[in-house]
């Protein structure tokens, strides 16, 4: 076997070989110490600091409150962002306002930093819309529950972007499961070719659904990108400064016509996958205390509070808050109001069908018998 | 590892004990799928089934489901029997590319030489509260592509026996599995199989009219031929079973008897299973119809979202009303 | 940039005209895909507009369908009008779960809010000898989902203006070219629409039973009713011309006159275009029916080697013995 | 921007930057001067490698025949393969009789190597067939149309082999174009998550129809090995005795329970895509000229000569087989009999299937009716 081959196989041994865990970029360490990186550098002052705390924590108590209101029959399903808030809000708030940011369905604190209104997030998974809000209000684009092809839809629009040579980026979610999604690497490739500034941001939590990542990639996800000809970067991501650093240079590269990058948040989904799962079927409890220990939201709150950068007030006030965002969810949600009986047929098309209209005529009809029988 | 013979099962229960039977007799039988292994899949059809065959038959794969087919019709082409695990129905289409225009294919395009015994198992259908494209009736697309087999059981004993059937064919089935059906237990002979994977089967007979469902439709149509005793009507409920090929004769036979005929799907009526049914049998049996062939199924639209898959999905009343359309001729 | 008015025209020199205008009138005008760039698309229908619009209106795209419709999708988000092209009908595959669960879809799930004015061109059906996934006829699939509009030419008229009429819509169009008619001339006024994007049309006038028929089969039915004058037959001949939705209003003004029905597809018959006809037709005119709707088209097989497309394909020997067999009723 | 995002981009410029193209492995010059490489060595007997010339000039002469045959109306279509003789041939001499082999629809010198009758590919082009061999015979899979599926059957069925312990390798042909599929990304990561013994050969002729390389990816094929873990190579194409060399490691890496590998063959398209194509539309005949002047049947030649491996009467004898070759090919299309009239009926199902034999009845019917005609 020559050499070349064998180097870039990492080994000569027949089993897979997991390549030499890259350094994580990380300006934060769990123990709440600021440490600096040669190449990422971060300066914020303490009420922006503050500020993310408060956007972690707020998200964390709405989020949840919908696994509360799950349970109670209110929504169908939920997928929480637990353990992921440092990578959310960390990503969202380096974002500008006018970017535009392609979500998957998990990015609830991305949701939160871009104006949407939790309540619009439960709609969906209550089960009254497929949507739940209006993307061109937030530049916040629906969630996608199919893995994979909204990082075309991502590419896509930041080649639009770069026609019409706007000052803005792209963002793009999706998780480390997802990154097998040949979608995906198309997309890689399409962003890549037409130099589009769009960022694609994985959130390695480190399971799909059951599946660890071991069995979805043999190496790093960031290392993808270098094998379509941009960047890619390993991110503390329960680190909300240096995913916050890291995501700034990559909006700033991709704003500067210098095209796509790969940021690979390396974060832990704490909670189960949806409502539905059961993580102790297939996880140790020893694994997601490491991660406890890793808490995003106690590591930032650790740094607040040694440094004096904020007091028992802000905290209280920050609880107080959440409690506050908590009840308001409940009560929009326990007082939602269920879609009409004909609404599906509303949208199915923008202009008239002819089909869509015979249906809902002879459906109409149909119901009408029954407010005859009842009157 | 013999099944029990006679007892009360779920259909996710009688699946799991197909393909447990079909791993034991055959070490080239494989199940694969996203969490399918420890997990034992997300409505645990596959539970239990690593753990006691290996994850070298029972095997988790990557989030990439043209990348499952992909490399279960490899492996097939090596001699393997893969059977693979589509998580819900609304993600069958990333693998289309490759159902369509391989697995379909391969056999006619090899002249016969090359064989793909590939079982691809597919949740379907709604009415379990579920979000957008967990809930779709994709069969058409299947239907109509030759070189695939289409099948679902509506019951427990079918799931068992149908699975099984599927899994020894040399041909690639698609095999829905009604998921809101996968709990409702019944009493299931698995000693010996009802019928051939293709036949269909009266569930009910009755003389005034045929109700045709399959999958997740044949026990709504059962409670709407019930419904209907109060009015006087006897009604006939044909179960399809498969969808590639359609037992015609056996429909054939229940329309000369019964002289009318509605068909209930979930999918959308507009190209569904339903036309295909309507115009066969109205020209195998012109004269012998009392009235058109109706139909009743999804409307022209996405799957809503659940809180309207009420009005949206076939119901009793929804059925009962086709019916007293067809019999007003 | 204005087009001829009444020229004879090839259909693909009709649609380049249609691109063409499209491209100039409105600048968010997109033509992507393969090869659509300097070569001018396989078939020559984008020849020359890369070198008049520039690389940023009309690209050449990698290799890879679900990418080119993917980032249309995305493109149309940010307020563009993409045209792709998909190179042959049995490439649209990889591109499948892109149109289906989301292009198809988009517009419902944002209730409203999002529109999606791509428009997918595919030369699609056989006859012209080519090798394997070069010849198919995949029209059934798009009809059957719901958020897609499904229309095809089969003149080089029809083709200019049906062509700017999908761009102009701001829903998802599949734009199915027949293939087989894209070199043949004929007429084409190019001064003001022939009819509405979805509206059908009687191509010949007849008394004694209608052909129905869209895209590549509309020229052959008319030269079966041309035969047919022989035998003292007067057949009509319409055309379908948009499959999604379908003007079931003419076509059963068309068969209350006629009473008898042939419809004819390339596509095979198992779950096509004339189940549904046939199916919603004996519905509506129930008893104005002499005979079943009878339904011509390809097999239940992967489309052939070309050796044996003739035999596969409806001819108009088929299309006569169909017309015997209705008649006979 | 920091360094990290800038450094991988390869530079701070605006527009796509190609990579530095890296060194193609080479081991013959295009002036047929022997050359060493660090990695990689070939020892080859004078009659192995006369050989490796006769199969490359056969191989030529029944594709040139092929393209005069489809003139004459004999095929439907075909796809010729020069120039890329010593990608094609040197790959598939590296395979064992016991290797299989998956082809996309141009490797007609692999065919040949692996013992496929020049007919049967033509049986295909002429519309006789959409498949036309036994690929069991000669562990040789039928061509596919459509690209990208293929990657993941060469993937799933070297899966296959590794849970059967065989002492094997597949091999897997595609374009550079297809390399934009996300099938093949797919097949990239099944492959080395799998640790599956494959070797996925790619062919850059440089040309995707009308397509250069540059507009179908940023950066050379080999190097998207690395981005899901496994090695890639990228090897002069046009050198047959590299491309062997290169391709054999990497057969041996896989048959070692190494798992995959990618290699990248640079060559070049020199005919038309097809016959259907006209290349005058799209690139320059000075681009061609170019590299005529590394034809792979040529330099392979002048280093027999000069080195004296081969003498006038060899290549005498070899003009001679191909003559032949000629002459078996173009009687043996000319007398291909055409399929009969329901052979279509025939093999879409293994099994029986009532819809088929419903419309075959039909048809037969319908056929018999025109016999009873013309009686
Ligand atoms: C195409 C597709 N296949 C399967 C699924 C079912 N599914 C939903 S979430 C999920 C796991 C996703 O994992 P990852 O991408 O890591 O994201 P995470 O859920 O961890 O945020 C799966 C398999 C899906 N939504 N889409
Ligand atoms: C999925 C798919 N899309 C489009 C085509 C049409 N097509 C045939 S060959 C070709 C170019 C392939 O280029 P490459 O992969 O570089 O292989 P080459 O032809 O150069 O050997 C295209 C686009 C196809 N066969 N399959
Ligand atoms: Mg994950
Ligand atoms: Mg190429």
């Amino acid at each position: 076997m020559s050499t070349d081959v064998a180097d870039a196989a990492g080994g000569e041994g027949g089993a897979p070989v997991r390549a030499h865990e890259p350094e994580l970029v990380q300006l934060l360490t769990p123990e709440g110490e600021r440490v600096d990186h040669p190449a990422y550098a971060i300066d914020l002052t303490p009420a922006e600091l503050r500020s993310l705390y408060r956007d972690m924590a707020l998200t964390r108590r709405f989020d949840g409150e919908a696994v509360a209101l799950q349970r109670q029959g209110e929504l169908a399903l939920w997928v929480s962002a637990l353990g992921q808030e440092a990578a959310q809000i960390g990503s969202a708030r380096a974002t500008r306002r006018t970017d535009y940011v392609f979500p998957s369905y998990r990015e609830h604190g991305v949701a939160w930093c871009r104006g949407v209104d939790p309540l619009s997030l439960m709609s969906m998974y209550r089960g009254v819309t497929n949507g739940g809000w209006d993307p061109h209000a937030t530049n916040f684009h629906l969630y996608t529950i199919v893995i994979g092809p909204v990082a075309l839809h991502a590419t896509g629009y930041a080649m639009g972007v770069a026609k019409d040579g706007a000052d803005m980026a792209v963002m793009c979610y999706f998780g480390e499961g997802g990154s097998s999604q040949g979608d995906l690497s198309e997309a890689f490739n399409f962003a890549a070719v037409n130099n589009a500034p769009v960022v694609f941001f994985c959130q390695n939590n480190q399971w799909s659904i059951s599946t660890p990542y071991e069995k979805q990639s043999r190496v790093p996800v960031y290392q993808r990108a270098a094998g379509f000809g941009f960047p890619g970067v390993r991110v503390d991501g329960n680190d909300v400064l240096a995913v916050m650093a890291v995501t700034r240079a990559a909006l700033d590269h991709a704003r500067g016509h210098n095209g796509p990058v790969l940021v690979e948040a390396l974060t832990y989904r704490m909670g189960a996958h949806a409502t539905s799962d059961d993580p102790t079927r297939y996880r140790l409890a020893e694994e997601t205390a490491v991660w406890e220990r890793k808490d995003p939201i106690a590591r930032l709150r650790t740094y607040l509070e040694r440094q004096s950068l904020a007091g028992a007030d802000f905290f209280a006030h920050v609880d107080a808050e959440a409690d506050a965002l908590a009840a308001r969810v409940r009560d929009g949600l326990r007082s939602m109001p269920d879609p009409g009986p004909t609404e599906f047929f509303d949208h199915v098309y923008a202009g008239q069908h002819a089909l869509v209209d015979e249906e809902r005529a002879q459906f109409e009809a149909y119901l009408s018998t029954f407010e005859e029988t009842t009157r | 590892m013999t099944p029990p013979k006679i007892t009360a099962l779920s259909m996710v229960r009688a699946l799991n004990e197909a393909l447990r039977s079909a791993l034991d007799e055959d070490p080239k039988v494989l199940v694969m799928g996203e969490d399918v292994g420890r997990l034992g899949g997300v409505f645990r059809v596959t539970d239990g089934l690593q753990k006691d065959f290996g994850e070298d038959r029972v095997t988790d794969t990557p989030l990439a489901e043209s990348g499952i087919v992909g490399t279960a019709i490899g492996l097939a082409l090596r001699g393997y029997r893969p059977i693979v695990e589509i998580q819900f129905d609304g993600f069958t289409f990333p693998a289309f590319n490759q159902i369509v225009t391989q697995l379909a294919k391969l056999h006619a395009r090899s002249e016969g030489v090359l064989r793909l015994p590939v079982v691809i198992r597919i949740p379907y259908g709604g009415g379990v509260g579920a979000i957008e494209h967990h809930s779709e009736s994709p069969e058409a697309y299947f239907a109509h592509t030759a070189g695939l087999r289409v099948v679902t059981p509506s019951t427990p004993e079918d799931a068992f026996w149908m699975l099984r059937q599927a899994i020894s064919t040399d041909d690639p089935v698609i095999f829905f599995e009604p998921k809101r059906r996968y709990w409702e237990k019944a009493r299931a002979d698995l000693s010996s199989p009802p019928a051939a994977l293709h036949a269909a089967r009266v569930v009910r007979p009755g003389r005034d009219l045929t109700l045709v469902a399959y999958g997740p439709m044949v026990g709504l149509c059962v409670e709407a031929a019930e419904a209907a005793v109060a009015e006087g009507r006897d009604l006939e409920v044909l179960d399809l079973r498969s969808l590639s090929p359609i037992d015609f004769d056996a429909v054939q036979a229940s329309l000369e008897r019964t002289r009318r005929m509605v068909v209930v799907h979930e999918a959308p009526v507009f190209f569904g299973a339903g036309a295909e049914v309507a115009a066969r049998i109205t020209e195998r049996c012109f004269y012998h119809l009392e009235a058109p062939v109706l139909r009743v199924g999804g409307y022209h639209s996405p799957y809503p979202a659940s809180r309207m898959e009420h009005e949206y999905l076939p119901t009793v009343d929804r059925v009962l009303d086709a019916v007293d359309r067809a019999l007003s001729y």
